[in-house]
């Protein structure tokens, strides 16, 4: 099942997703694609999650709910923030969140 | 209720009358009133207090009242009065009364003018009596805040920039001091569990050296700022030149003394060990203000200007007696705010009526006014030769009292000190008698000052107030010395122990 | 012990006119004279009881002037020890003083209500001279040094009052400006002697202080600094408050500007009293000086005696007459330090202590004379300058005697009363200090020339035109002329040294004919120099004149005293102290300040950047941030 | 367990209740008639406050995921006032036409956010901190994008909830390495587990900068100043201090009880950031024009000088904290009802614009300099007492270097909040504001901030009673 | 290498690969694609975890909500053909910079950590213990974060229609 690969792995691949998606966070200029990496982050934090709980505490099923949850706030978040893309959309007509910077300094 | 806490109810009172008034008739004269009545509470409180001492009270401070406000933080609301807070109220009743009559002219927002003016003279008030050091602070800053809009509203010249740094620094100050009062606060009782602000309580034990010279400095610099202590002074040129005359006159008067008295009954008072092991270095600083403001102010052209360079040098004379430690110093210093509050509130007061009338302080607008405002030209002399040190006005005693006193200490170092300072008393002569000779003598070189009038009533109440205190205590020094070193026992001790 | 009491009243009487007729004067008018003439006149009256009662009745016991203390109450307690106290010494000094201070003043009064009949501000004349004359009462009758300080400062400002009392003349209020501040100048000095006496003697009391037994000098022989003992120093201290009040060199620079007062207050304060203060402090502390310091003594010998030497040559030169007369005073109380200078304690050693109030004495009544004198001749000529005048002798007749009788006194001519004061001087001079003897002998004929020269010049010489015929004062002038004038002959008379002597002993004082004839004989000459010169218009002055062209110059210029005192506070107190002050002040100190706010101002505009409205630069500062803080957090704070 | 004890959750349950009557209502309501909601609203949440003030014992629930105390009581309480205050400030501009076929929602949101700051302040575990956490979030964003007719509006709509979803993801990421260090996500767990290991204070800093997103701590905090200009002012003046309130209030429990044996630790990324955050909040506060921008950083810096209560670790400390919070919802709610005030009826939310303000409307402008000194801790307001006891407990703790730091940045703000009230009182102006009379609800608000700014200060009682509650490290 | 382990690499290099390319393609809706493919691939590893019921859950809430989601915005908002400007090198290499420094430190600090495996023995998770678990309000009890989360979505949901609702004319 979990043998043979250790947990430092899942650790270092959500790691690696999780700098990815802030990575992307940092470029993408389309607000979507700014959400997206979003999703990438939370995904990472859930893979720390699960593998913590299988490996480390496999007994309760703490880490396993955390992720159900986690899954279930983007998705909320997600939803907010698509809504808010949107109105965003009619209000610049754009949604290139360089453009979203009206106010500064 | 206790006598003192009326002398920040009675200000309180009259500010809330004030907001129901009507016309600057109204306000003036309810701050008149109020401000009056305060002046009586004053002298009562002398007389109460010279009876109290008078019927054997030996208590360190008397009138003595304490009530519990943040019991876990052990912060009290106490008040108590010795003989050098007596003394300093009765200075600030005086001044403040004058410079009520002072600004009867005052007809721009004169309520919030008086309303201001009043909240800043309860602070002061506040300050004098109380013995807890978190209230201390509070009616610290409380008077010192209504400064900004006192000057920025009602000042004149560059007033906002002026008010602003006035109370930037001043704040600045004030940040030092929080920093120091908190020191003082959790070393208030080591070993023990009970902190305490109470200053009494404080001065019974020994706050640890190390903590000592941590906050020594800070505080005596915190209160130096406001006491104009070289080189944290340059808010009080620019603050006096652009304050109304009544600020000017109340700052000057008494807000600048909260500085050297909060030296003296916080610094000193709490950390004599520090006060003696780094006395040295302020002592300098000090007798550089004494020396430097009075060459400052021979150079400068505005009337204010000079005042508050004078002042300056006078206000550094304080702290450089209190920093000579003995008695006769510490007795001096009081005398010297006390002298100098008056005097430079009646300068300010006199500048004031000159400017109103000429519309100029450049002294080299104007000249020969004896001849045409007579009345306050001769007390500008009066006040003039109160700041040279005639005697027989309050400023001699003061003078001579610290420079005697500053002599009595053996070492080398002080007595250099001592005479440099000393030597200020030429060059302020210098300076006083420059501006009395450009500015009321020689002919009248600006016509329109041709028809000039005298001082009104007011003028004269506000004037003469102040010359009659002056000279009083300039005649009769005795009775003041007396009950001020009468209260020095205390300080004296912890500093005599602290060897 | 007689009861003093009343002479409380000759101090409170003028204070009591000042107080009345400076707050209420203008409602008096010319009534205000009167009064100040009539308080002072009870005074003068008191004064000479006091006199009377001192020296006939109770002072002398056992052969002895006894200080007493009429009154005595603590003003200020300073320390333990140190306490200022307010109160009436009277000795043997202390009563001559007040004796000499109420006549001139009572004189000066009086002439006063003639002289000054139309100035305005007449009400306000009486008033300071009130003042003054209180002032200097309190200086001489103060029991303790501090006491002295105190009336000694008044005294200074009630002549920067009156010399500035036509405010209106810019060269008044300057002259009244220079004379307080350079007497100002001269007090610390005199503040700083106080606080090392003080401090060495722990007392201030002049009793204690004088005391030849007492603790006080003994600290004589304590520390010394520099070669000199702490206490010399301290006494030379004390002398430069001294020097400064009697306009000694180099401290003298303000007493010819201060003629620009009325001339009755020149004959007042800057003749007859107020300039004489210092010799009476150095009097007042003598024994201390004798005995404790005797460097600090030769200090005032030798000072007095170049001042008067020095003021001689300059009177010489001058034409203004008050000046004359002003460098004159400065001149003869020259001679006055030098008799204290050459002086030692106790019996017939004190003769110079003893000659040097004697000459105080008369000087006060010829001085005061001649002030007079030369206010009445102003009064008619409306001028100054001698060059306008001559000829005066015949419309001024009494002025012309009366001034005469005061140059001839001057001059030392045998049997007036400066011949027998100048004379002791010189003799205690000439067994103590050959040198200063010799010019002091020299000063006398010097002092005889440039007196007739004035003489001369004024009642003689050739007549100018005047505007309008001169003519005698009124009765109020002449009458003290005439006083002053029967003063000043009669003075010498006195037997002084039965009544003041340096240890208050009685002794005898003899002439000795081998100094007397030499300083008539000098005196003589002079006189008869200046009747060359000027009895009648001649080139010879002009001739002489140009023959020294160079020294002659620097004398008129009085030795460019003033330029160099102009240069230092002008150029150096002024340019290269004040302004750089100032300019520090506001630059450097308060540019710091607005520096830091400016910095502030500055750091904030920068880092705005920052808040750019891109969300990704926030996310990225979030970021960096969030690993700078790990990176800072984990390694630089090693757990 | 049995009825009763789910009392506990009084708080939560009664809003709940009020927010499900108001969906109700909305559905009862039938169109224009929207706006009656609003005094309805009011008052059942004027109800809910002060059932929050009744007694209550402590306890936990649900296997530990809910707590409560007496401390937690009164956060909760002070977050009531602010947000009741709020709601009556909100009324005004509530009746705006455009906003009016929204009211409901306005509350719903509102309403739910407060449900979840006290879930969150209650919680026990990190799940139901983090439920707790969104939930104050989102409803939240939305409430910024509520003007959506204002580009402004929308842009802060996008920035807080984008940031917010970045912030909480790193969080989260820091929360799963705590869980996988300590095996627990129970709050009472990981306190025992906890032991300074670097992996551990590495997720303790991804989890603070989730903290400190929400309190507008720099270098987190960029997205305050846009999102607080950007928001209507009623969502302004909530985020600033409800959100920011209630992430402090956890923030400063779960130091003292998570993360207690790491104490020295967060103590140094506490002072690293406080003062940075007071010195950069100061910095940029100077120099702002717009009020609400101006305010906001105002906040950031007063976000700094919170940390210094907190930093000493000591119940003195927490006492302040929720002190200050308290008179800072006072102080900053004053500031921002005149603000508003001011900009409902003029449109006008400049400092340049209240040049003369004291001369035409004298009772705003004293109301606004009496806010602006409570928040510079001018006496004798209440902001005095609650920077003195902040900067109390942080000498406490030996920090006084941070405290001299402390008050050297209060002379800055004092500078910036002078140069508002140099703005109203000095400043003369051709065209003033005009004299106008507010309506009754937005009096009310100010005149509850003016009580509470005047007195909290002055009546110890308030911070005695908090302080029975507090506990330290 | 274990069947378990290939399926890890597997994996893990669909994640990362796709990752790099879902945050980097200049396409959107390939951008959208490739974050498909990732989170299938998260499901992928829940299920090699015998966490059956969470990969469910990823795979329909999240690969099959919210990428719907996206992709349906990402309609509404964009052209399809639409290719994104290249970013600016700076931008990318700061922002590359600092998630690596940051990827580096949090991958050192992990590996330096000594994960200790308890023995304790694995729960079972059928969905009946699932199902109990989340409604149960003990230790270890999730219904109040169940309840808790339905306000959240109610909220969202009225949220959404704040910003969506129209002024009726």
């Amino acid at each position: 099942m979990t043998e043979g690969t250790p947990l430092t792995y899942f650790l270092i691949l959500g790691t690696i997703m999780f700098f990815i998606g802030i990575y992307g966070f940092l470029t993408r200029r389309n607000l979507i694609t700014i959400l997206m990496s979003v999703e990438l982050i939370l995904n990472s934090v859930n893979i720390n999650f699960v593998a913590f709980n299988k490996y480390l505490y496999p007994d309760k099923l703490q880490g396993h709910f955390f992720t159900l949850f986690i899954i279930a706030v983007a998705a909320a978040e997600a939803a907010v923030a698509i809504a808010i893309i949107i109105n965003i959309y009619r209000n610049f007509n754009s949604i290139n969140v360089e453009d979203a910077d009206e106010m500064k300094y | 209720m206790n006598i003192l806490s009326l002398f920040v109810i009675i200000p309180l009172i009259t500010m809330f009358s004030l907001m129901l008034t009507k016309g600057f008739k109204q306000a003036r004269l309810v701050a008149a009133i109020g401000m009056g009545i305060q002046l009586i509470m004053a002298v009562v409180l002398v007389f109460m207090y010279l009876h109290e001492r008078n019927t054997g009270n030996t208590q360190e401070m008397v009138f003595y009242d304490s009530s519990m406000w943040f019991p876990s933080l052990n912060i009290t609301y106490t008040v108590g009065v010795d003989g050098i807070a007596v003394a300093m109220i009765m200075l600030t009743a005086i001044v403040v009364f004058a410079g009520i009559f002072a600004s009867w002219d005052v007809q721009f927002l004169t309520k919030e003018f008086f309303i201001s003016l009043i909240l800043l003279a309860s602070g002061v008030f506040g300050f004098f009596i109380c013995l807890d050091l978190f209230t201390m602070f509070l009616f610290y800053e409380v008077a010192v805040i209504p400064m900004y809009l006192l000057i920025g509203l009602w000042g004149s010249g560059p007033k906002e920039y002026s008010a602003m740094k006035l109370t930037l620094m001043l704040m600045g100050g004030s940040a030092l001091l929080l920093v120091g009062l908190l020191g003082i606060y959790f070393n208030s009782n080591p070993g023990g569990t009970q902190l305490t602000f109470n200053i009494l309580s404080i001065s019974k034990i020994v706050i640890p050296m190390s903590a000592q010279h941590l906050f020594f400095p800070l505080t005596f610099v915190g209160f130096g700022v406001l006491g104009a202590m070289f080189p944290l002074h340059t808010w009080s040129p620019d603050g006096h030149a652009s304050a109304p005359t009544a600020v000017s006159m109340l700052h000057a008067g008494v807000l600048m003394k909260l500085g050297g008295y909060g030296c003296f009954r916080v610094a000193m008072f709490l950390m004599p060990q520090a006060a003696h092991e780094m006395g040295w270095i302020f002592l300098i600083l000090t007798t550089i203000s004494v020396v430097y403001g009075a060459f400052g102010a021979i150079a400068q052209k505005d009337l204010k200007y000079i005042n508050a360079y004078s002042s300056v040098s006078h206000c550094g004379l304080v702290l450089f007696a209190l920093l000579m430690m003995n008695k006769t110093t510490m007795d001096g210093a009081i005398i010297q705010m006390i002298s100098h509050g008056l005097m430079t509130a009646l300068f300010f007061a006199l500048i004031g009526m000159i400017y109103g009338r000429t519309h100029t302080r450049l002294i080299n607008e104007m000249g020969g006014l004896m001849k045409v405002i007579p009345f306050l030209a001769v007390v500008y002399v009066i006040a003039g030769l109160a700041s040279l040190g005639l005697p027989g006005l309050s400023g001699f005693v003061a003078e001579m009292t610290i420079f005697v006193g500053s002599f009595q200490h053996p070492d080398i170092f002080h007595r250099i000190c001592t005479i440099t300072a000393c030597a200020s008393i030429v060059i302020t002569a210098v300076y006083i008698l420059r501006v009395v000779g450009i500015l009321l003598f020689g002919p009248i070189n600006n016509e329109h000052h041709l028809h000039l009038t005298d001082a009104k009533w007011y003028e004269k109440t506000s004037t003469v107030t102040l010359v009659l205190a002056i000279a009083g205590i300039g005649l009769a020094p005795l009775w003041l010395s007396n009950m001020i070193g009468d209260s020095l026992g205390p300080i004296m001790t912890q500093l005599s122990n602290a060897f | 012990m007689s009861n003093f009491n009343y002479t409380l009243f000759i101090v409170l009487i003028p204070l009591a006119m000042f107080l009345l007729l400076g707050l209420q004067g203008h409602k008096f008018k010319k009534l205000s004279g009167i009064l100040g003439t009539t308080g002072l006149g009870i005074a003068w009256i008191l004064s000479l009881i006091t006199a009377y009662q001192y020296f006939f009745v109770y002072g002398n016991v056992g052969g002895v002037f006894k200080p007493m203390l009429a009154y005595n109450s603590v003003w200020l307690q300073m320390t333990e020890t140190l306490h200022i106290d307010m109160g009436i010494l009277l000795d043997p000094i202390s009563v001559m003083m007040l004796v000499v201070i109420t006549t001139v003043s009572f004189m000066v009064h009086i002439y006063s209500n003639g002289y000054m009949k139309d100035e305005q501000g007449f009400a306000r004349f009486f008033a300071f001279l009130s003042l003054f004359t209180f002032s200097m009462l309190g200086l001489v009758i103060a029991t303790n040094i501090f006491q002295m300080y105190i009336f000694w400062e008044l005294v200074g400002v009630s002549s920067y009052l009156l010399i500035g009392y036509y405010y209106q003349k810019p060269s008044a209020v300057s002259a009244s400006k220079k004379a307080f501040i350079v007497t100002r100048f001269a007090d610390l000095g005199f503040l700083i002697g106080i606080l090392l006496l003080s401090f060495n003697t722990k007392t201030f009391d002049f009793i204690s202080l004088t005391d030849i037994h007492g603790p006080a000098i003994a600290c004589g022989a304590g520390a010394s600094f520099l070669g000199l003992s702490v206490m010399t120093w301290s006494l030379i201290f004390v002398f430069m408050g001294g020097a400064g009040k009697s306009a000694m060199f180099p401290l003298h620079i303000w007493l010819p500007d201060a003629m620009e007062g009325p001339t009755p207050v020149s004959a007042l304060i800057h003749a007859a009293t107020m300039v004489v203060a210092g010799v009476y402090l150095v009097a007042r502390l003598f024994p201390v000086y004798a005995i404790s310091a005797p460097q600090g003594l030769e200090v005032v010998g030798y000072v007095g005696c170049f001042s008067s030497l020095f003021a001689a040559v300059i009177a010489c030169t001058q034409y203004d007459i008050k000046r004359v007369l002003a460098y004159s005073t400065m001149s003869q109380i020259g001679y006055m330090m030098v008799g204290l200078g050459v002086s030692h304690y106790g019996g017939e050693e004190g003769l110079g202590f003893m000659a040097s109030m004697f000459h105080l004495f008369t000087h006060a009544m010829f001085k005061a004379l001649l002030f007079l004198g030369a206010g009445a001749i102003i009064h008619a000529v409306h001028t100054n300058e001698m060059t306008e005048m001559g000829g005066l002798r015949k419309y001024l007749p009494i002025t012309h005697i009366t001034f005469l009788i005061a140059c001839l006194t001057i001059a030392g001519i045998p049997l007036l009363s400066a011949f027998f004061s100048k004379d002791e001087i010189l003799t205690a001079a000439f067994h103590n200090n050959k040198l200063i003897f010799f010019v002091q002998l020299f000063v006398a004929g010097l002092t005889a020339f440039y007196m007739f020269r004035l003489y001369f010049r004024v009642f003689w010489n050739k007549e100018p035109h005047y505007h309008h015929t001169p003519h005698e004062s009124p009765l109020t002038m002449t009458i003290p002329l005439m006083f002053l004038a029967v003063c000043s002959i009669f003075a010498g008379y006195i037997p002084f040294s039965q009544f003041v002597t340096s240890d208050s002993k009685p002794f005898e004082s003899v002439m000795e004919m081998g100094i007397a004839i030499p300083s008539v004989v000098v005196g003589l000459f002079g006189i008869l120099i200046a009747f060359v010169m000027y009895k009648k218009e001649t080139t010879l002055p002009d001739r002489i004149s140009t023959g020294f062209s160079f020294f002659y110059k620097w004398a008129f210029h009085k030795f460019y005293f003033d330029e160099l005192y102009l240069f230092v506070t002008k150029k150096i107190i002024f340019r290269f102290i004040s302004r750089p002050v100032a300019w520090f002040d506001r630059h450097i100190v308060d540019g710091t300040m607005n520096g830091i706010s400016a910095v502030t101002n500055y750091v904030s505009f920068q880092i705005r950047g920052f808040q750019s409205g891109q969300l990704q630069q926030y996310a990225y500062v979030f970021v960096s941030g969030l690993v700078g803080l790990a990176l800072v957090i984990l390694y630089a704070f090693v757990k | 367990m049995g009825l009763e004890q789910y009392l506990l959750m009084r708080h939560e349950l009664v809003l709940t209740l009020i927010t499900l009557i108001i969906l109700i209502a909305e559905l009862c309501i039938k169109g224009d008639n929207s706006r009656k909601i609003r005094p309805f609203a009011i008052i059942l949440f004027f109800i809910a406050t002060v059932v929050g003030f009744l007694p209550l014992g402590e306890g936990s629930l649900f296997g530990g995921m809910f707590q409560t105390n007496g401390m937690i009581l009164i956060m909760k309480n002070v977050l009531n006032i602010g947000v009741l205050i709020i709601f009556i400030q909100s009324y005004t501009w509530l009746g705006n036409e455009e906003n009016k076929i929204k009211v409901s929602e306005f509350f719903l949101l509102m309403l739910s956010t407060l449900i979840g700051m006290d879930f969150m302040i209650s919680s026990g575990d990190f799940l139901m901190f983090y439920i707790g956490l969104e939930l104050a979030t989102i409803p939240i964003a939305s409430l910024a994008a509520y003007e959506r007719t204002k580009t402004k509006s929308a842009e802060a709509g996008i920035k807080l909830i984008l940031s917010s979803a970045l912030s909480s993801g790193i969080m989260l990421y820091g929360i799963s390495m705590l869980y996988g260090t300590t095996g627990s996500i129970y709050f009472s767990e990981v306190a025992k587990s906890l032991h300074s290991s670097n992996l551990q204070t590495l997720a303790f800093i991804f989890f603070f900068s989730g903290m400190a997103f929400k309190i507008s701590i720099v270098p987190f905090h960029l997205w305050t100043a846009d999102v607080y200009e950007g928001a209507p002012i009623s969502v302004t003046s909530y985020l600033s201090v409800i959100s920011k309130g209630a992430a402090v209030f956890i923030f400063v429990i779960m130091l003292f009880t998570v993360f207690r044996a790491m104490t020295a630790m967060w103590q140094d990324v506490l002072y690293i950031t406080s003062v940075l955050t007071m010195t950069i909040g100061n910095l940029f506060a100077m120099r702002q024009k717009n009020l609400k921008r101006f305010l906001a950083f105002s906040s950031i810096s007063q976000a700094g000088f919170i940390f210094l209560g907190m930093i000493g670790g000591n119940e003195l400390g927490m006492t302040s904290v929720v002190y200050f919070m308290l008179i800072y919802i006072f102080s900053n709610l004053g500031a921002f009802g005149v603000v508003s005030a001011i900009a409902n009826r003029t449109g006008k939310e400049n400092r340049d614009d209240y040049d003369g303000l004291y001369l035409t409307n004298p009772k705003l402008s004293l109301l606004m300099m009496i806010a602006l000194f409570s928040l510079a801790g001018i006496p004798p307001v209440a902001g005095f007492f609650g920077k003195f006891f902040l900067f109390t407990a942080a000498a406490k703790g030996g920090f006084y270097m941070l405290v001299l730091i402390g008050v050297l940045n209060t002379i800055i703000s004092l500078y910036y909040y002078l140069l508002v009230v140099k703005a109203m009182f000095i400043n003369k102006s051709e065209t003033p504001i005009q004299y106008f009379k507010s309506d009754g609800y937005t009096r009310l608000g100010l005149i509850i901030c003016f009580a509470g700014i005047v007195f909290t200060g002055l009546f110890s009682f308030v911070f005695e009673y908090i302080r029975v509650y507090a506990f330290g490290v | 290498m274990s069947g378990n382990q290939f399926m890890f690499y597997l994996f893990g290099a669909v994640i990362v690969i796709f990752s790099i390319l879902a945050v980097t393609s200049r396409k959107i809706l390939r951008a959208a694609v490739f974050l498909l493919f990732v989170l299938i691939a998260t499901s992928g590893l829940y299920f090699m975890l015998n966490y059956q019921f969470l990969a469910a859950v990823q795979l329909t809430l999240y690969a099959g909500g919210i990428v719907v989601l996206i992709i349906f915005s990402i309609l509404l908002t964009s052209h399809i053909s639409e290719k994104f400007e290249p970013i600016k090198p700076q931008k990318s290499i700061f922002s590359a910079l600092a998630a690596i420094i940051g990827a580096v430190l949090c991958i050192i600090t992990l590996l330096d950590y000594n994960f200790k495996a308890g023995n304790a023995i694995a729960a079972d998770l059928d969905m009946t213990v699932i199902g109990k678990a989340l409604l149960s309000y003990k230790y270890d009890g999730y219904i109040l974060p169940f309840e808790v989360i339905s306000i959240l979505l109610l909220a969202a949901m009225i949220a959404s229609i704040v910003i969506a609702k129209k002024i009726k004319k």
